[in-house]
C-alpha cells in the first residue's frame, strides 16, 4: 500500500496535478509517525510511511494547507473523509484546491497499549498473522493484534469514504459499531457512580489542549478558552469545576460537528476518555432528533442548527434514565 | 450557599427570562401579587436562545444551586424560532450534565408566557423546593468561590 | 553499602512514611505511572517513569499567589503562603532528579522564588537508579548517568535488594529514620547488575546523539534556520510537550475572581500556546514556528547561554512518547545538525 | 473610572413598603464605580427625572442604575431622560425592584437583600455597557398590498392618494374579494356592487397603482423599508395588455361545463372566462384544467375568434422580483368547509345552501337572475330556515371557537329580504345570541321582527333531514318555549363560520410574521397597535388579522394605510440598536450564525485581513445587517468562537450580572 | 341545593357543566325530547344550579336512551348524555337501604330470565 501510494504521489506530482502532498513521515522509532506536507518525489521515497501507525487524521492541516498556492493532494482514511467534508461544510477549507485520495482505513495500532503491558525498549513492532513480534532491547515479546488496536478503529463506524477524487484499492461500507457500548453503560449508572467516574477520569486534565488542538471540528481562529475576552479562559484547571467547564463547553460547540473521529481519545497524555462525551451528544443527537453523522455530506443542517416544532422538551433529561 | 444549623438551606437559584414572555410573565406574578422565594434572581435576556452553555455554567461555578431557563412557549417565540434552538441546546446540556453526574433536578426549562404569571410563581415555588431538596450544589462548584 | 532485601522495601516506606509523607510512583488502572502519597499496600511502578514528571512537587500546575478583599471601596491584600511540611519523593529517575538542578538555577537564584524555595527546603529527594532504560531515553546526551543519580539519597535496585547511598545532610537524615530496617553490605551484585545495564545503555537507538552543536553560542546558526518551517509544521500547538516536561519553568500569572474576593494564582505556561507571554501591544511570537522555535532554542541554546552550558532538557524521552504528532527535541536536534 | 448613579423609587408605598430603600441606596453607594446614590418617592415623576438629570450633569455620571419598576414600564423614561441630560440612553439599567421584588415579597429582611443583589446586578451589567447610537436604513418609496378585496382595494387607495406607489398582488383574476360577490349590504341595504365597483376601478384607472392579478407572493426577504418580494404571474394564457374583455371568446368557448366559482358553484361557466362583469382587470383568463387546447392540443376557438390576438397557449408563469418599503396584508377570509357537520344535511340536499351561496341565489347577476329559487328544483321556496353559529363558537375539537362576527348581520339582511321580496315565505332564524353592536346594527335586526316579522328562535337546530317528497324536515329546540320543533322547510341557509384564507400561513413564514392558533395575524399590540404586525413593516387590513364587517374592514384598511404611509414618508428608519455583531478577528466564517438567524440577517463576505505578522490574509467572516437584525441572539449561542456578541446584553454583561447575583 | 350531589355529579360525569353556552343543539337533536320533562340543556343548567334532587326525582333521567346524539353535536364538548347519566347514577345510588339483597335473587330466577339481567341486578342493587 505504501508502494502504490508513494507512486501516486510521485505521479500527481510529477504531472503537476499537485504541488503538494500531506502524508506521514517516519520516526526515530517503530511508531513515531508525524504528519508531514511532502513536496519531492525524493522526499517521499526518503520518508513518506504508510503502516500500522500512521493514525493521525491529517484532514486538519488542510485548514492552513488548501488555502496556500497550488493543490494540495492528500490521503485520507474513511474517517478522515467525514472530517473533510464538515471542513467542507463549514468553509474551513478549499475543498476545489484539495486533491483527495482515499486509502484504507486501519485497524491501527495503539503504542501506549503494547507499553502498558510494561513492554520497553521497543525497536521494532511487526504484524506477523495478527501476532504482533515486538523486538525489544531486552528480547522479543509477543501480543495479539487486536489487544493493541487504538479505542478509535476498535469501534470503526464506518469504511467509506464520504468524499475523494480517487480511491487506492476499495471502498468500504459503513458498519454497525458498539460505539455507544460504553455511554449506555455510563447512563444505566446511578448519578453518583457516574459522577464518581467522571471526577476520577476529568481530575486526570493537565489542560495541555492536544484534545482541542488536534480536533478538526477546533478550528476557531481564537477558542473561546484562550480568549481574555470570553470571560470563561483559562489556561490550567486550577479546580475540578475548570475541568468539567472546559471538557463540557468543548463538547457542546462540536456537538452536531463532531464526526467522532477519535483523535481526542488517542492523543491524550492522560488517557481520559474524551470521545464518551462527544459520543454521548451523538447518541442523544440520533435518539432525539433522528439519525445524524456530522461529515457525512456537505449540505446538511446541523441538528443545533436546526429544529422541529415538536422537537422534545428538555425535560425529557428528568424523565428517563435511572437514578 | 450558607448551610447553618438553626437555619434551613437557602439555595440561590438564578433565572433567565426572556424579554418578551417570561419576563413579562414574572412581572404579571408581581402586579397580582404571587408570591414565590427571595431565593429565585431573574436576569432579562431578549430571548431565551440568547442563553449560552457558558451562562449556566458559570452561574453554577459562582455559588448558584440551581438554574432555570424560561422562554415563549414553542411556536409563540417573539422571535419565531429562538424558543426551539433553546430546546435542542438545552436538552442536550441537560443531558450531558446528567451524564457526568450532575443532579438534574438543578437545571430546568419552563416556558411561560406573559400572561402566565401565576405558572411563573408555581414554577418557581416548585423549582426552588425541588433544588432545596438537594441540597447544595456540590457537583459542579468552584471550591474557590464557595462562601466561607 | 546500606541495602535492604526487595520484599522489606514497603516496611522501609512505611517507616519512612510514619514521619513525614512519602510519595512513590505507582501505577494506575490505565498502566501508566504517577507519584502518589504512600499507604501501606500500594506497590511501586515497574514502569520506568512516570507519565508527568516530579517537578509538580516543588513547581505545581498551580498556586495561589496572594488574595485581595474588596470591601466597598478598600481593598485588603492577604499573603496565602504557608510554611511546606516535610516530605519525601521516593523513586525519582536520575533525570527528573537533574531537573530539579535546572529547575534550582531559575529559581533559587535573585530573586528567589520563595514559593519554590519553601518546597525544595521541605522535601528530600530519593532517587532510583535505572536498570531498565527505555528506547525514548537519552539521558546520557546531557552527561546524566541513570547508574548514578544524584538527589539528596540514591537507591539502586539488582533484582533482589535496595541500596541506599546519602548525597546530603537530608538524604542521610532519610537514612537515619530507616537505619534499623538497612544492613551493610558489598556491592559486588549490585555492580554486576549496574555493567548490565550500562550494556544496554550503549545499545540504545539514541546513544549517540550529542549535544556538541548545541550551546549557548549558537544563536545565529539556528534562529534563523529554514529547518523550522518544516519541523513546525505539523505542531498542534498543544501543551503535551510542556506539561509533561521536567524542566519547562515557564508560568503565567492570573487573576480569578472568587465572588468574595481575588485570588491571583500562577500556572503553568506554554511557549507553545498562542497566547504566550502576550502583552498589552500582542504577542511577540506570531505564528507557531516562532513559539515552536522558542521551545527548542530555549533549551538547547538560551538556556545554556545563561547557566554556564548547562542545557535545558535531562532526555528524560517523555515529549517523545507523548506528543500527538511525535515531534520532538530528537527530531529538531539531528534535524538541525545536518549541514 | 466609570461613574455611576443609583437612584431608588420608593414607587410610594409599592416598594418601600416591602423594601427598606434607605437601605438599598446606603448599600449600593459603596459598590466600587458608584458616586452617587439616593433614594427618592417617585423617580418616575418630573421631578424624580429631574433629580437623575441634575445627577448625571452634576457628578458627570458614566452610567446609571434605577431600583423602580420594570424595564418593560419605564426603560424608556429614563433613556430619554438620561439622553436630555447628555448621556447616552443605552447607559442605563434598571433594576426590577418592584415587579420581582417588592410586590412578591412580605419579609422587609429578605426584600431588601433582594433588592440589593438585583441593584448590584444592574450596576455590574452598567459597567460594561457601551453607549451605542441607533443606525439608519434608507425606505423605497413603494408599498405592497397581498390580496385585492375591499381591504386590499381601501389600502391601496390610501396610499396612493397620499403620493406613493403602490402594489396589488391578488391571486384571483379579478380583485374585488368576497365584496364582489355579496348582493346587497347591512344595515343600509345599498347593493355591493354599486359601492365597490367604482372602487375597483379607481384602483385600477390609478396610476400609482399597479395591479398584480392572478399572482401570488412566494418569497420575501429583507426588511422594514427594503423587502424584496417575488411575485409569481400566473400564467392566463391571454396577454392582459391586448385583451379588450370584450368576451366573445368566452362566448365561443365550447368547454362550458365548468363550475363558476364566481357562483359558489352554483352554475358554470366556459374554460376561457371573465369571472364577472366588473372584473378589474377585464381580461379572460383561460383555465387550464378545463381548457382542451391546453388539455389535448385540439380546439383553439379562443385563439380563432380572438380579433387582437390576445391568446396565447405558451405563456408561462413569470417570477417578478420588486422592491418595497411596507407590506400590508389583506388575505381576507373564505367561509369554512361544512364537510364535518353532517347533521344539517350540507351535501346530502343541495336545498342546504350556505350564507354566501345564498347571496349568489338571490344577486340579480347569480344563477338565477336574481330570483330567489331552491337550487334542486328552481321552484320557489315558502319556508327558509335559518341556522346560526354554524361552526364558530365552538369548543376546539368541533369548529372555531371565536365567533364569526357578521353572521347576525348577514342573516338578518337575508330574513329581511327575502320577507320583503316574497311576502309569502316563511322564515324562521334559531339563533343561541343576535348579536348587533355596531352602529344602527340592532336596530337593522329589530326591523327584520318587528316589520317583516321574521320568526328569530332562540334555540339551535338539532338535525336537518331532507325528505322523499323535497321537503326538509328541521329539528330544533326552541329553549323560551321549552319545546322542540320540527319545520317543514324549503330551503335551509347555514350561517358558516369564517377562517383566514389558506394561503396565509405560508405567507406569514414567509413575512415572519406571527399568527395565533387560528392562523389570523397577530397584531403587534391587541389594543394600541391593532394594524401592525410584530414585524416591523408588516401591517395587516381586514379580516386576516380577524373577523369583520365591511365598514370595520375598510376602517382598519384606512388605518394600515396611514400606518404604512408614515413609514413610506420616511427618508430612512432608526434601528434597534441592540443587535448583534461579529467580532471578524475571530469569525471563523463556519455559517452557523446564519442558520439560526430567523431574519437572514447574517451574510458572509471574503475580507482581506492584514495579520500581526504583517502578511494579508482573505478570510470569510459573518457579517450582520444591523437593520435587518432584531437582536434575539440566537446567533451568538450558535457561534463556537465567540465572535458573534450581541449589544446590550453582550456575554460579559450577562455573566457579570450572574457573578454579580451569585456574589 | 346540594352541593355534595353536584359535585358527585360533576365528578362521575367529569363533564364541564360551564362551558355550556345555552344553544340547546341537544335539545334540538335530542329523539327522547317530547318523553322528558327535563331537556337536555335543562340537564346541563340544573346542574350547573345545583339543582340536582329535583332532576333525580324526574322521570326524565329514565327516558334517556344514551344515544349521544348531544355529545355528538355539542358545539362546546358538553356532553349532555354524560351529565343525564351521572344523575341517573346518582339517583340509583340513593336507592341504598331498599336494595335487593343478593341471596334474594336467585328466588326471583326462572329460565327466561336473560343472564345479563342479573349481571345488572346485582351490579346495581349489592351495595
Amino acid at each position: 500500500m505504501q508502494e502504490a501510494m508513494i507512486n501516486k504521489a510521485k505521479q500527481l506530482l510529477a504531472d503537476g496535478t499537485v504541488s503538494r502532498v500531506i502524508g506521514w513521515k517516519r520516526g526515530e522509532f517503530a511508531y513515531d509517525i508525524t504528519p508531514a506536507v511532502f513536496e519531492t518525489a525524493e522526499e517521499l521515497e526518503k520518508d513518506f510511511v504508510f503502516d500500522d501507525f500512521t493514525s493521525a487524521n491529517v484532514s486538519k492541516y488542510l485548514v492552513k494547507e488548501s488555502k496556500k498556492e497550488g493543490k494540495v493532494l492528500v490521503f485520507l482514511k474513511p474517517c478522515d473523509t467525514y472530517s473533510l467534508n464538515q471542513l467542507t461544510k463549514e468553509h474551513r477549507v478549499d475543498r476545489d484546491n484539495i486533491y483527495v485520495v482515499g486509502i484504507p482505513g486501519g485497524p491501527k495500532l495503539d503504542i501506549e497499549k503494547i507499553k502498558a503491558k510494561g513492554i520497553t525498549g521497543i525497536t521494532s513492532v511487526k504484524n506477523d498473522n495478527f501476532t504482533l513480534k515486538i523486538e525489544t532491547l531486552y528480547g522479543e515479546e509477543t501480543m495479539p493484534f487486536y489487544e493493541a488496536v487504538l479505542d478509535k478503529c476498535a469501534s470503526c463506524k464506518s469504511k467509506k469514504h464520504v468524499t475523494y477524487d480517487e480511491l487506492i484499492g476499495e471502498d468500504g461500507d459503513t458498519l454497525e459499531s458498539n460505539r455507544f457500548d460504553m455511554v449506555e453503560q455510563l447512563e444505566n449508572m446511578t448519578s453518583q457512580e457516574r459522577y464518581d467516574f467522571w471526577r476520577s477520569e476529568l481530575s486526570k486534565c493537565i489542560r495541555c489542549n492536544a484534545c482541542r488542538n488536534v480536533c478538526p471540528a477546533c478550528t476557531c481562529e481564537n477558542c473561546v478558552f484562550d480568549n481574555p475576552a470570553s470571560g470563561i479562559d483559562n489556561k490550567a484547571p486550577a479546580d475540578s469545576f475548570e475541568e468539567n467547564m472546559f471538557h463540557i463547553i468543548r463538547a457542546f460547540h462540536v456537538a452536531g460537528r463532531c464526526t467522532d473521529c477519535g483523535e481526542c481519545s488517542r492523543v491524550c497524555p492522560q488517557h481520559i476518555p474524551l470521545h464518551l462525551l462527544n459520543r454521548k451528544f451523538i447518541k442523544d443527537i440520533n435518539s432525539l432528533y433522528g439519525e445524524y453523522q456530522a461529515g457525512a455530506d456537505t449540505t446538511s443542517r446541523a441538528p443545533l442548527t436546526d429544529y422541529t416544532a415538536d422537537d422534545c422538551e428538555a425535560s425529557i433529561v428528568h424523565e428517563r434514565g435511572v437514578e | 450557599m450558607q448551610v447553618n444549623d438553626n437555619k434551613e438551606f437557602q439555595p440561590l437559584i438564578v433565572a433567565f427570562c426572556c424579554n418578551w414572555c417570561s419576563y413579562a410573565g414574572a412581572d404579571l406574578s408581581g402586579t397580582n401579587r404571587l408570591n414565590y422565594p427571595t431565593n429565585v434572581k431573574i436576569i432579562r435576556v431578549p430571548c431565551s436562545c440568547r442563553v449560552n452553555p457558558m451562562f449556566i455554567l458559570r452561574a453554577f461555578q459562582k455559588g448558584a444551586d440551581g438554574v432555570i431557563l424560561c422562554g415563549c412557549h414553542p411556536g409563540d417565540c417573539h422571535y419565531t424560532s429562538g424558543n426551539y434552538f433553546t430546546r435542542r441546546r438545552m436538552t442536550l446540556l441537560f443531558s450531558m450534565l446528567d451524564f457526568l453526574g450532575i443532579e438534574r433536578d438543578r437545571t430546568r426549562v419552563e416556558w411561560v408566557s406573559a400572561a402566565e404569571g401565576a405558572k411563573f410563581a408555581a414554577t418557581m415555588n416548585e423549582f426552588t423546593e425541588a433544588v432545596k431538596k438537594l441540597g447544595p450544589n456540590r457537583r459542579l462548584e468552584d471550591l474557590r468561590c464557595r462562601k466561607q | 553499602m546500606l541495602r535492604i532485601s526487595a520484599d522489606k522495601i514497603y516496611e522501609l516506606l512505611g517507616a519512612a512514611s510514619a514521619a513525614q509523607t512519602v510519595y512513590i510512583p505507582s501505577e494506575r488502572e490505565d498502566g501508566e505511572a504517577e507519584f502518589k502519597k504512600y499507604e501501606s499496600g500500594m506497590k511501586l511502578t515497574n514502569r520506568l517513569n512516570t507519565l508527568r514528571s516530579a517537578k509538580d512537587f516543588f513547581f505545581p500546575q498551580t498556586e495561589d499567589l496572594v488574595e485581595f478583599k474588596v470591601d466597598g471601596k478598600n481593598i485588603e491584600i492577604s499573603d496565602v503562603r504557608k510554611e511546606s511540611e516535610d516530605f519525601i519523593i521516593f523513586g525519582v529517575r536520575p533525570c527528573d532528579a537533574r531537573s530539579f538542578t535546572i529547575l534550582d538555577k531559575v529559581y533559587l537564584v535573585e530573586p528567589v522564588d520563595s514559593f519554590y524555595k519553601n518546597r525544595r527546603d521541605h522535601g528530600t529527594v530519593v532517587t532510583m537508579a535505572c536498570s531498565r532504560p527505555a528506547e525514548t531515553c537519552f539521558c546520557q546526551t546531557f552527561g546524566i548517568d541513570p547508574t548514578a543519580p544524584e538527589g539528596d539519597c540514591s537507591v539502586w535496585n539488582d533484582g533482589s535488594y535496595y541500596y541506599f547511598k546519602s548525597n546530603t545532610d537530608k538524604g542521610q537524615k532519610f537514612i537515619d529514620s530507616v537505619t534499623s530496617l538497612l544492613e551493610e553490605s558489598d556491592t559486588a551484585e549490585l555492580d554486576k547488575s549496574i555493567e548490565k545495564t550500562k550494556e544496554v545503555m550503549k545499545k540504545l537507538p539514541l546513544a549517540n546523539l550529542s549535544t556538541e552543536n548545541f550551546g549557548g553560542d549558537k544563536l545565529n546558526e539556528y534562529f534563523s534556520s529554514d529547518k523550522w518551517a518544516e519541523l513546525s509544521e505539523s505542531c498542534l500547538g498543544c501543551g503535551t510537550c510542556t506539561f509533561v516536561c521536567p524542566t519547562c519553568q515557564c508560568y503565567d500569572i492570573k487573576d480569578f475572581n472568587t465572588g468574595h474576593g481575588i485570588k491571583r494564582y500562577r500556572c503553568w505556561d506554554s511557549c507553545m500556546y498562542s497566547d504566550f507571554t502576550k502583552m498589552a501591544h500582542g504577542n511577540p511570537r506570531l505564528t507557531q514556528l516562532e513559539r515552536f522555535r522558542q521551545r527548542f532554542m530555549h533549551k538547547l541554546v538560551y538556556f545554556p547561554a545563561n547557566n554556564n552550558g548547562e542545557f535545558g532538557c535531562v532526555g528524560c524521552g517523555r515529549c517523545l512518547s507523548k506528543c500527538p504528532i511525535s515531534m520532538n527535541i530528537v527530531k529538531v536536534m539531528k534535524a538541525l545538525e545536518v549541514k | 473610572m466609570q461613574r455611576i448613579g443609583v437612584f431608588v423609587c420608593h414607587c410610594g408605598t409599592n416598594i418601600a413598603a416591602t423594601v427598606d430603600v434607605k437601605t438599598v441606596a446606603e448599600t449600593l453607594g459603596k459598590e466600587p464605580g458608584v458616586v452617587i446614590s439616593q433614594d427618592y418617592q417617585y423617580m418616575c415623576s418630573e421631578s424624580g427625572q429631574n433629580l437623575v438629570k441634575d445627577a448625571i450633569k452634576e457628578h458627570n455620571l458614566t452610567g446609571i442604575v434605577i431600583c423602580s419598576c420594570s424595564p418593560r414600564m419605564h426603560e424608556n423614561t429614563f433613556r430619554k431622560a438620561a439622553a436630555a441630560a447628555g448621556l447616552n440612553p443605552y447607559l442605563v439599567e434598571i433594576a426590577n425592584i418592584r415587579e420581582q421584588c417588592s410586590w412578591i415579597h412580605k419579609e422587609i429582611a429578605t426584600a431588601t437583600e433582594k433588592a440589593v443583589i438585583l441593584g448590584r446586578a444592574a450596576i455590574a451589567k452598567v459597567h460594561l455597557n457601551a453607549p451605542l447610537t441607533a443606525g439608519e436604513s434608507p425606505v423605497v418609496k413603494k408599498a405592497l398590498v397581498i390580496g385585492g378585496g375591499i381591504a386590499g382595494i381601501q389600502t391601496a387607495l390610501d396610499i396612493a392618494e397620499a403620493g406613493f406607489d403602490v402594489d396589488i398582488v391578488e391571486k384571483n383574476p379579478t380583485i374585488g374579494g368576497k365584496m364582489a360577490q355579496i348582493d346587497k349590504t347591512f344595515p343600509t341595504l345599498d347593493c355591493a356592487a354599486c359601492i365597490l365597483t367604482p372602487k375597483m376601478v379607481e384602483a385600477s384607472q390609478n396610476e400609482r397603482i399597479t395591479i398584480r392579478s392572478f399572482s401570488e407572493v412566494t418569497d420575501v426577504k429583507g426588511f422594514v423599508g427594503n423587502f424584496t418580494v417575488k411575485i409569481k404571474k400566473k400564467a392566463r394564457y391571454v396577454d392582459e395588455t391586448k385583451c379588450t374583455g370584450c368576451g366573445l371568446c368566452t362566448e365561443k368557448c365550447p368547454m362550458k361545463k365548468v363550475p363558476n366559482e364566481f357562483n359558489m358553484g352554483l352554475d358554470n361557466r366556459s374554460a376561457v372566462y371573465i369571472p364577472f362583469a366588473q372584473a378589474v382587470p377585464k381580461v379572460a383568463t383561460i383555465d387550464p384544467n378545463y381548457c382542451m387546447m391546453l388539455k389535448t392540443g385540439k380546439c383553439g376557438v379562443c385563439s380563432k375568434v380572438c380579433s387582437v390576438g390576445a391568446i396565447n397557449y405558451k405563456q408561462q408563469d413569470e417570477i417578478i422580483e420588486e422592491k418595497y418599503g411596507a407590506i400590508i396584508v389583506a388575505t381576507g377570509f373564505n367561509p369554512i368547509s361544512l364537510d364535518k357537520y353532517d347533521e344539517f344535511a350540507y351535501g346530502q340536499s343541495p336545498d342546504v345552501v350556505t350564507s354566501l351561496e345564498l347571496e349568489r341565489l338571490m344577486n340579480a347577476a347569480g344563477p338565477n337572475g336574481g330570483t330567489l329559487l331552491r337550487p334542486s328544483d328552481k321552484t320557489h321556496p315558502h319556508t327558509i330556515v335559518f341556522v346560526q353559529c354554524v361552526g364558530s363558537r365552538c369548543d376546539d375539537s368541533k369548529g372555531k371557537p371565536y365567533c364569526s362576527k357578521i353572521c347576525c348581520m348577514y342573516t338578518a339582511k337575508h330574513a329581511m329580504l327575502i320577507r320583503e321580496k316574497y311576502p309569502d315565505t316563511e322564515v324562521y332564524v334559531f339563533y343561541i345570541d343576535v348579536r348587533t353592536p355596531g352602529k344602527n346594527f340592532d336596530e337593522f335586526y329589530r326591523r327584520a321582527v318587528e316589520q317583516y316579522n321574521v320568526h328569530y328562535i332562540k334555540g339551535m337546530v338539532g338535525k336537518v333531514t331532507p325528505k322523499s317528497d323535497g321537503k326538509i324536515d328541521v329539528q330544533a329546540s326552541d329553549l323560551l318555549a321549552n319545546e322542540q320543533l320540527h319545520i317543514n322547510a324549503d330551503m335551509v341557509v347555514l350561517a358558516a363560520a369564517i377562517e383566514p384564507d389558506k394561503t396565509a400561513r405560508p405567507l406569514a413564514t414567509m413575512l415572519t410574521t406571527q399568527m395565533d392558533t387560528n392562523d389570523f395575524f397577530t397584531e403587534a399590540h391587541p389594543k394600541l397597535r391593532p394594524v401592525e404586525s410584530a414585524t416591523a413593516g408588516i401591517f395587516l387590513s381586514g379580516a386576516c388579522q380577524g373577523p369583520k364587517d365591511i365598514p370595520e374592514t375598510v376602517a382598519q384598511a384606512s388605518a394600515a394605510a396611514a400606518k404604512a404611509i408614515g413609514l413610506l414618508c420616511k427618508n430612512s428608519i432608526t434601528c434597534n440598536p441592540c443587535v448583534a455583531h461579529s467580532n471578524e478577528l475571530m469569525c471563523n466564517g463556519c455559517s452557523s450564525c446564519e442558520k439560526v438567524c430567523p431574519y437572514g440577517a447574517i451574510t458572509y463576505i471574503d475580507k482581506e485581513f492584514r495579520m500581526p505578522d504583517r502578511t494579508t490574509k482573505v478570510r470569510r467572516v459573518a457579517s450582520v445587517n444591523p437593520a435587518v437584525c432584531q437582536g434575539c441572539g440566537a446567533c451568538t449561542v450558535a457561534c463556537p468562537s465567540g465572535a458573534m456578541d450581541l449589544n446590550g446584553f453582550s456575554n460579559s454583561q450577562i455573566m457579570a450580572e450572574v457573578d454579580a447575583i451569585c456574589k | 341545593m346540594n352541593k355534595n350531589l353536584k359535585e358527585q355529579v360533576l365528578r362521575s360525569s367529569g363533564v364541564n357543566v360551564l362551558k355550556c353556552m345555552r344553544c340547546g343543539k341537544c335539545s334540538g337533536t335530542c329523539p327522547s325530547y317530547d318523553e322528558m320533562e327535563y331537556h337536555p340543556h335543562q340537564f346541563v343548567y340544573m346542574v350547573e344550579k345545583g339543582d340536582i334532587e329535583t332532576l333525580m326525582k324526574s322521570p326524565s333521567i329514565y327516558k334517556c336512551l344514551t344515544c349521544f346524539a348531544c355529545v355528538e353535536r355539542c358545539p362546546r364538548n358538553v356532553e349532555p348524555a354524560k351529565v343525564v347519566e351521572a344523575v341517573r347514577l346518582a339517583a340509583v345510588r340513593q336507592q341504598d337501604g331498599n336494595h335487593l339483597s343478593p341471596d334474594m335473587i336467585p328466588e326471583m330466577l326462572d329460565d327466561d330470565l336473560p343472564q345479563q339481567a342479573i349481571v345488572t341486578a346485582l351490579r346495581k342493587y349489592a351495595k
